[in-house]
């Protein structure tokens, strides 16, 4: 028996989380070195895993399977294909970043309070997440799945209620108020998705027999499994529902805004780069491959409802006044692109929303870091309050640029490619569609710019004057993640050879094929 | 060495000024403008020797490709970095690199006290890598990472003085405008790729007999979109007046070598697509036409010398715009233009930029006036270069100019009488605002004043790194137009990539000529007697309805900001608004609602034993009902 | 007569015991009607003991007193203490969990 | 079994109409009377119907038991805890809980009915009478089963009974935390506070009455309430002599002293 290396990745950090919890209180620094050298190590079993991994291969790679609950069929079934490995890539990648930009965040003279060992719970709870997150993508088998989709939601809870930033608008105690607020919220949205999905996991096995993604694709294929039409789309349903509302899809998109406008940055970038992940990879792999004819079958209602979260989104980004609020609403736009990618079942949509995934996770990650330290400096999330701060501190304006110009999908830059494959997957087969979500792109230049005039540029003004640059730890977190995206925007190749022949999996498993071109070109 | 493998060169190298000026730090704040400056240079000079080879080569034969590696590789869809290197490219590179290089040296001297000039020269590099990429390219896609870049550089050029409000709000306005025509070009590249499969150029052009007029047309048309919006055309033009807020030699890069070109570059570089599209082709000769006559009026209203060029410009593309919108016959013509106009406006530019070096940044021409004894070089320089504009025989913009008015004459028909029309009205109006700006800035009385801070101007020439590239502009003005002229040689040199057919017009060639000339010189006297004859009012006279209007760009930016930026407040307002109570407010509703049911349904747990007594007394009534009535059934 | 009676007046009897329970506030009332109950319990055991012919009914009702013994101890001790506490023997003030 | 089986002799039917409506009454009583003490005696009486009714069914010593323990222990204990406990507020038959009174009319009702309808259609058709189990007499054929049977159930309830005695004991012992202050450290309390240093006032005495109940008058004719037993301040059973009511006492002694002519006591 080969070393289990999925399991491993995924140990990694669950007994970070643990060794770092167990740090005696005094030891704050030791926690933090701690939890980082785990997040590090983990990048580097991630590292094994993309270079393990045969593009050319099988669909599921990596494979381990070991009974567990045998009454109901349940197996502990791990394996990954392209989009996972593309998917543990971008988490593994984060959390390093994630929690050297959250260095400081959870010092008890920070929050300003007495509670029992913050530092430590702190950064253990984002490695608990990073767990959880990996075995989500890793998981071949429903009731795994489930359970860690679920199980995601407890460390988040701590996280967004527990943790905010130094001090709201109208002082400490009202943005504990808020704080709980936005965690109750994510965790009802949430825990209603995942019931109505326990319902329809249930129903599968119902179905099914088994859990097995493998086995139940495999036996809808020859034939042996018959699912009625109505039974379909009810299950299909069940899981749409609870990936929509961590995606998040409109109308189902309201717990986002306030759960990364109170979380700290290195938080929200967790549940909007990371976490939310989880729910777009799930409808890519659990929905249509599950559920292929359910899918075609509602692919129209959910294509207009990512349209609006596009459109709904941006035009909601130009509106805010907060500037994380702002980027939360603008993810809700991009999480628009990545469903309607998705849902136009053609390789370029597949492909592109794969791209956008991981594109999408690091664009936002260096924008909202870097708001997070212009916050950290101030203490208010208002726009009104900054301006002119590209005078003080240029580097801080220059790499806020780059994150938002990345967020507007300039073309070098990796969203771009990816934001571009999107349009184009959904033209060839809805033009309409297609178009109007073009619109988007000029929205994404509105919020982005007029987020960046008002904070960054005009005249200093007295409430930003003696804002510091950019320190060291904080370049060491920006400069990366740029690094990355103009990497990824020059040259994706690795990527797209690695996602393609999953995509092609999936799309053949949902029996579409590419619309032909009109005139078969000459070229060639 | 194989000359193919020079073009990456040609961008690699202004790619990597602006990585190394930007990244830099300020250690290289003393020598940045001279790397920057360098690599432009090193640019041109790859130009060149890019630019023998091909004139080494027969017609037919003389275009480079080179292919870097696979972008965007995705099942069935194909996006190389990968160039192609045609007449036409190169007629762009060499003025990019050209101009380019001039106004780099020009900005050293204008830019000498500014403590960002390190970082204005790597935006500069970075300006011209993204135009050597978008006419480099050899497919769609490619082309609009650097149509994107050049959006990107403007907007940090125009915005560059971040800490005036006005140039930050300009820099956003140039690439939301801009953003609009990228839509255009987004939406051109995914119907070509649903149509053919492709959008690299050469597979494109060579299927379009295979495919319908509609979607040609739909092509094209989206395509005109992109092009208003890069070229400055209605109704995408009201960014080009606010760029002024940049520094005077991006304005002069903006206009004359890069950005506002790009869209004539795209039209021309689509002409296949056109041919196959008449109403595609119409609608492109008309927006040229309204926007010629647009831009002209605009400028004749201007006080601000920088708009008032600005409005030029405007024109200008204007008669490049329409001239490609005519086809075949105009293509050519159109880039001759194109090339003449780099010249004389980028002296125009820089000309404008020395007078406000040596008038302490004063930009208002009622606020000039006799400055011709004080800056002769900047007088000479300017004066060759007005009279190139209005096309004054002999110059460079007489021959082409004249081109394209016969070109609009041949179309044919009532268009072509309209069109043609339409253009040498133009040239009447060309004449007489640039008169007006001659006369005001340079003959009359002086009438500069002190500056806010009492600072009386003391009026200079400017050192001779910015008189230099002036002077070279200058020639170039001057006998551009002859020297492309002589022998048809730029109709030889670029037919074999734009094609060409000979136009023929209704009248004589030389009839239009003759009232060409004829506008002109009415223009110029018209002008004579408004502003030369008489002395020129330190403040501006109310002026009749259609001045007011023009000085307010005809009113489009009222438009914009009632419709779109009002309207669009109010949208994202009400749409806040409507998330907060509707969306949320159904999710928070359904939350109160359980709320107060449990409220209610708690006022039963009142604590009272005798309560919950009755309560169960009551279910073993029920239950012993149920029972009893299990057993009836 | 027909021994069924003896059940209807059983039956009666509880009834009446079990709205004493439910209208009175006093805790002593409470608890004799709780007693009237049980009694009305046992008529009904003995009844069915002698319609069955067996002692088994007699039994129950045997321990059934034990029991309402023990419980009269222990829930008049409750009063008792409840009294103490709070000078009242009414159930309804006895409406809070803590005093 | 015969039918003769079904019914049973004169004497009893008379016996049972008598008594039940005797015993129905008595519920009723104790559910409806306002005093505890009232209450307690109606159920002795329906308690010693039942008795005698145990007798009738042939459970002479369940009847013989309910007399003794229930009548003549456990509803002596509940009179010995209505003494202690006394009267209070509770007794109020007037209903404080909204709706609880027909809640538990329409209950109660409903359950008699539905009650009485399952005894009803039930089908009791079987009588076999007590004769064979009574043979080896009523007290031996019980213990027999309690001994052999129910011996584990006999056991437990001992158990039980102990434990009740024992948990009495638990919930009514108050344990004296500390020592109980003596004369002289109230005394120095009474000083420290400043109120009351002598021994409070005796209670006014008026010849005709157990003076006990009066409040004695302070100087300016005001009864004082301090000079009264404090169970009968709580009680409310503090008899007026303030002079209002003197002097109507003084009215009605001349009233009566005209009416039976002793003019020598009305006069004085």
């Amino acid at each position: 028996m080969s070393f289990p290396l999925l399991t491993a990745t995924a140990a990694l950090p669950a007994v970070g989380a643990i060794a770092t919890a167990a740090v005696p209180a005094k030891q704050r620094t030791a926690a933090k070195w701690l939890a980082l050298l785990f997040s590090l190590g983990t990048l580097v079993f991630a590292a094994v895993i993309a270079a393990r991994f045969d593009p050319g291969g099988n669909q599921f790679q990596l494979t381990e399977s070991h009974a567990w609950i045998t009454d109901f069929g349940v197996r502990y079934e791990l394996g990954v294909d392209g989009i996972g490995v593309a998917l543990i890539a971008l988490t593994a990648l984060l959390m390093p970043f994630v929690i050297l930009a959250g260095w400081h965040d959870a010092d008890p003279q920070e929050t300003g309070s007495s509670r029992w060992r913050p530092t430590q719970g702190f950064f253990a709870l984002i490695l608990a997440v990073e767990a959880m997150v990996i075995v989500s993508f890793e998981a071949t088998d429903v009731f795994v799945f489930y359970i860690f989709f679920e199980a995601m939601l407890i460390p988040m809870y701590f996280l967004i209620g527990g943790f905010g930033d130094r001090a709201g608008p109208h002082g400490e105690k009202e943005a504990a108020t808020q704080r709980s607020y936005a965690a109750v919220k994510f965790l009802l949205y949430n825990l209603v998705g995942g019931l109505i999905m326990l319902a329809a996991v249930i129903g599968l096995y119902v179905v099914a027999g088994n859990f097995s993604l493998q086995e139940i694709v495999a036996a809808r294929a020859n034939g042996s499994l018959h699912m009625a039409t109505s039974t379909e789309r009810l299950l299909f349903l069940g899981f749409f529902f609870a990936f929509a509302v961590k995606a998040p899809l409109w109308p189902l998109h309201t717990w986002l805004p306030n759960a990364m406008g109170e979380a700290t940055a290195p938080v929200a970038v967790l549940i909007t780069a990371v976490v939310d992940k989880v729910g777009t990879f799930a409808m890519l792999r659990f929905c249509l491959q599950l559920f292929p004819n359910a899918s075609k079958w509602a692919t129209p209602a959910i294509l207009v409802l990512a349209l609006i979260s596009i459109v709904y989104g941006a035009l909601l980004a130009v509106g805010q006044r907060d500037i994380k609020r702002l980027v939360a609403y603008a993810s809700i736009s991009h999480f628009g692109f990545i469903i309607m990618g998705i849902f136009a079942m053609t390789s370029q949509g597949q492909s592109g929303a794969t791209l956008y995934m991981v594109n999408h996770g690091i664009s936002t990650a260096a924008l909202m870091l870097v708001a997070g330290f212009l916050i950290s400096r101030r203490g208010s999330r208002l726009i009104a309050d900054y301006g002119g701060v590209q005078k003080v501190a240029p580097v801080l304006a220059g790499t806020f640029l780059i994150g938002g110009l990345a967020t507007l999908s300039l073309p070098g830059l990796a969203p771009f490619v990816s934001e571009f494959l999107v349009l184009v997957g959904t033209f060839t087969r809805y033009p309409v569609i297609g178009i109007i979500a073009t619109i988007g792109i000029v929205l994404a230049a509105l919020y982005t710019l007029v987020l960046y005039q008002r904070t960054m540029t005009g005249p200093v003004k007295p409430s930003t004057e003696g804002i510091a640059d950019l320190r060291v730890r904080e370049l060491a977190v920006v400069v990366p993640l740029i690094g990355v995206l103009i990497f990824l925007g020059v040259y994706p190749k690795p990527l797209t050879d690695m996602v393609n022949p999953a995509v092609q999996h999936t799309l053949s498993d949902v029996h579409k094929k590419d619309p032909k071109p009109e005139v078969e070109a000459a070229h060639k | 060495m194989n000359t193919e493998n020079l073009i990456a060169l040609l961008v690699a190298a202004p790619l990597l000024g602006a990585a190394v000026l930007l990244c830099g730090g300020r250690a290289l704040d003393r020598v940045g403008h001279l790397l920057g400056t360098l690599l432009a240079a090193v640019s041109f000079v790859i130009a060149v020797v890019l630019f023998s080879d091909l004139v080494g080569k027969s017609p037919h034969d003389r275009t480079l490709t080179q292919h870097l590696f696979s972008w965007v590789p995705v099942e069935g869809f194909q996006a190389d970095v990968s160039f192609q290197l045609d007449q036409l490219s190169m007629t762009f590179v060499l003025l990019i690199t050209g101009v380019g290089t001039l106004i780099h040296m020009y900005s050293i001297g204008y830019m000498e006290h500014d403590e960002r000039r390190r970082r204005f020269f790597g935006y500069l590099n970075l300006f011209l890598a993204a135009m050597l990429l978008l006419v480099l390219a050899d497919n769609y896609l490619l082309l609009y990472v650097g149509w994107e870049g050049v959006g990107l550089a403007s907007y940090l050029l125009i915005g560059f003085w971040q800490h005036k409000p006005s140039a930050a709000t300009a820099a956003k306005k140039a690439f939301l405008v801009n953003r609009v025509g990228d839509m255009g070009l987004s939406i051109a590249i995914m119907i070509m790729f649903s149509t053919f499969g492709t959008f690299a150029f050469k597979p494109v052009f060579d299927s379009v007999g295979d495919t319908s007029q509609g979607k040609l047309t739909a092509i094209g048309l989206t395509l005109l979109l992109a092009a208003c919006g890069k070229s400055a055309q209605v109704p995408l033009q009201s960014w080009l007046g606010d760029a002024m807020e940049g520094p005077t030699p991006v304005s002069a890069l903006i206009h004359a070598a890069t950005m506002v070109t790009a869209g004539v570059y795209l039209i021309v570089r689509s002409g296949v697509i056109f041919n196959g599209a008449p109403d595609a082709q119409l609608a492109t000769a008309v927006v040229g036409a309204v926007t010629l006559m647009f831009g002209a009026i605009v400028g004749c209203a201007k006080d601000d010398i920088k708009k008032a060029l600005a409005g030029s410009t405007m024109s200008q593309i204007g008669y490049m715009v329409l001239a490609a919108g005519l086809g075949p016959v105009g293509y050519v013509f159109a880039i001759m233009h194109l090339v003449t106009h780099g010249f004389f406006k980028a002296g125009l530019f820089l000309g404008a930029g020395s007078v406000m070096h040596g008038m302490n940044d004063e930009v208002d021409m009622r606020r000039y006036g006799a400055l011709r004894k004080y800056m002769p070089i900047t007088f000479a320089t300017f004066t060759l270069a007005y009279l190139a504009i209005i096309g004054f025989p002999g110059l460079s913009g007489f021959f082409s100019k004249d081109k394209i008015i016969e070109a609009a004459f041949a179309k044919g028909g009532t268009e072509g009488w309209i069109l043609g029309i339409t253009a040498v009205v133009g040239a009447a109006v060309t004449a007489f605002y640039m008169t007006r700006i001659m006369l005001m800035t340079f003959f009359g009385e002086k009438r500069w004043v002190p500056d806010e801070q009492g600072n009386e101007p003391h009026p200079h020439e400017a050192p001779s790194s910015m008189t230099i590239p002036m002077l070279v502009l200058a020639v170039g003005s001057v006998f551009a137009g002859g020297i492309f002229s002589l022998g048809d040689r730029f109709l030889k040199w670029l037919e074999p990539v734009t094609g060409h057919t000979e136009g023929h017009s209704p009248i004589s060639t030389g009839a239009i000529t003759g009232a060409t000339v004829a506008c002109m010189l009415i223009g110029m006297g018209v002008a004579w007697v408004m502003y030369g004859r008489r002395d020129v009012p330190a403040l501006a006279p109310r002026g009749s309805l259609l001045t007011r209007a023009a000085r307010r760009d005809l009113l489009q930016d009222d438009f914009n900001h009632v419709v779109l930026v009002r309207g669009g407040e109010h949208l994202t307002r009400s749409l806040v608004y409507v998330d907060h109570t509707l969306v949320d407010g159904v999710v928070n509703g359904t939350a109160a609602s359980v709320g107060g049911l449990s409220g209610r349904l708690r006022k039963l747990q009142n604590g009272y034993v005798r309560s919950y007594a009755v309560s169960m007394f009551g279910g073993a009534a029920v239950i012993i009902a149920a029972t009893l009535l299990m057993r009836a059934v | 007569m027909n021994p069924v009676n003896y059940l209807y007046l059983a039956a009666l009897l509880f009834t009446i015991g079990a709205i004493g329970v439910l209208i009175r506030r006093n805790a002593i009332i409470v608890f004799m009607c709780i007693e009237l109950m049980l009694n009305a319990c046992n008529l009904t055991f003995v009844a069915f003991s002698r319609m069955h012919g067996n002692l088994d009914g007699q039994i129950i009702a045997f321990f059934t007193m034990v029991v309402a013994a023990a419980e009269v101890v222990v829930g008049l001790a409750i009063i008792v203490s409840l009294f103490r506490t709070r000078h009242s023997a009414s159930v309804d003030d006895a409406s809070l969990m803590k005093l | 079994m015969t039918l003769a089986a079904y019914s049973t002799s004169t004497g009893e039917a008379f016996q049972f109409w008598v008594l039940g409506t005797v015993a129905v009454l008595g519920a009723l009583g104790t559910i409806l009377m306002r005093r505890a003490v009232h209450s307690a005696l109606c159920l002795a009486g329906t308690m010693i119907v039942l008795a005698v009714f145990y007798l009738a069914n042939g459970a002479y010593f369940l009847g013989i038991v309910q007399i003794i323990v229930y009548t003549g222990a456990i509803m002596m204990l509940f009179l010995f805890v209505v003494m202690l406990v006394g009267v209070t507020a509770a007794d109020s038959l007037k209903e404080t809980i909204k709706g609880q009174r027909w809640l538990a009319a329409l209950c109660g009702v409903g359950f008699g009915v539905l009650l009485l309808a399952g005894i009803a259609n039930a089908s009791l058709k079987q009588f076999d009478g007590l004769s064979d189990a009574n043979a080896q007499g009523n007290v031996q054929g019980l213990a027999a089963l309690i001994f052999t049977k129910y011996v584990f159930a006999f056991e437990i309830t001992g158990a039980l009974l102990i434990t009740a005695a024992v948990g009495a004991m638990v919930l009514t012992h108050r344990e004296r935390t500390e020592r109980p202050r003596t004369q002289r450290e109230l005394s120095e309390q009474r000083v420290r506070e400043g109120k009351h240093v002598p021994p409070l006032p005796a209670p006014g005495v008026y010849a005709r009455h157990n003076a006990v109940d009066v409040a004695g008058l302070l100087p300016d004719g005001t009864p004082s309430e301090l000079t009264v037993n404090k169970t009968l301040r709580a009680r409310g059973q503090i008899r007026d002599v303030s002079s209002k009511a003197l002097n109507d006492l003084k009215a009605l002694e001349q009233r009566s002293a005209e009416r039976l002519d002793r003019p020598e006591e009305a006069s004085k």
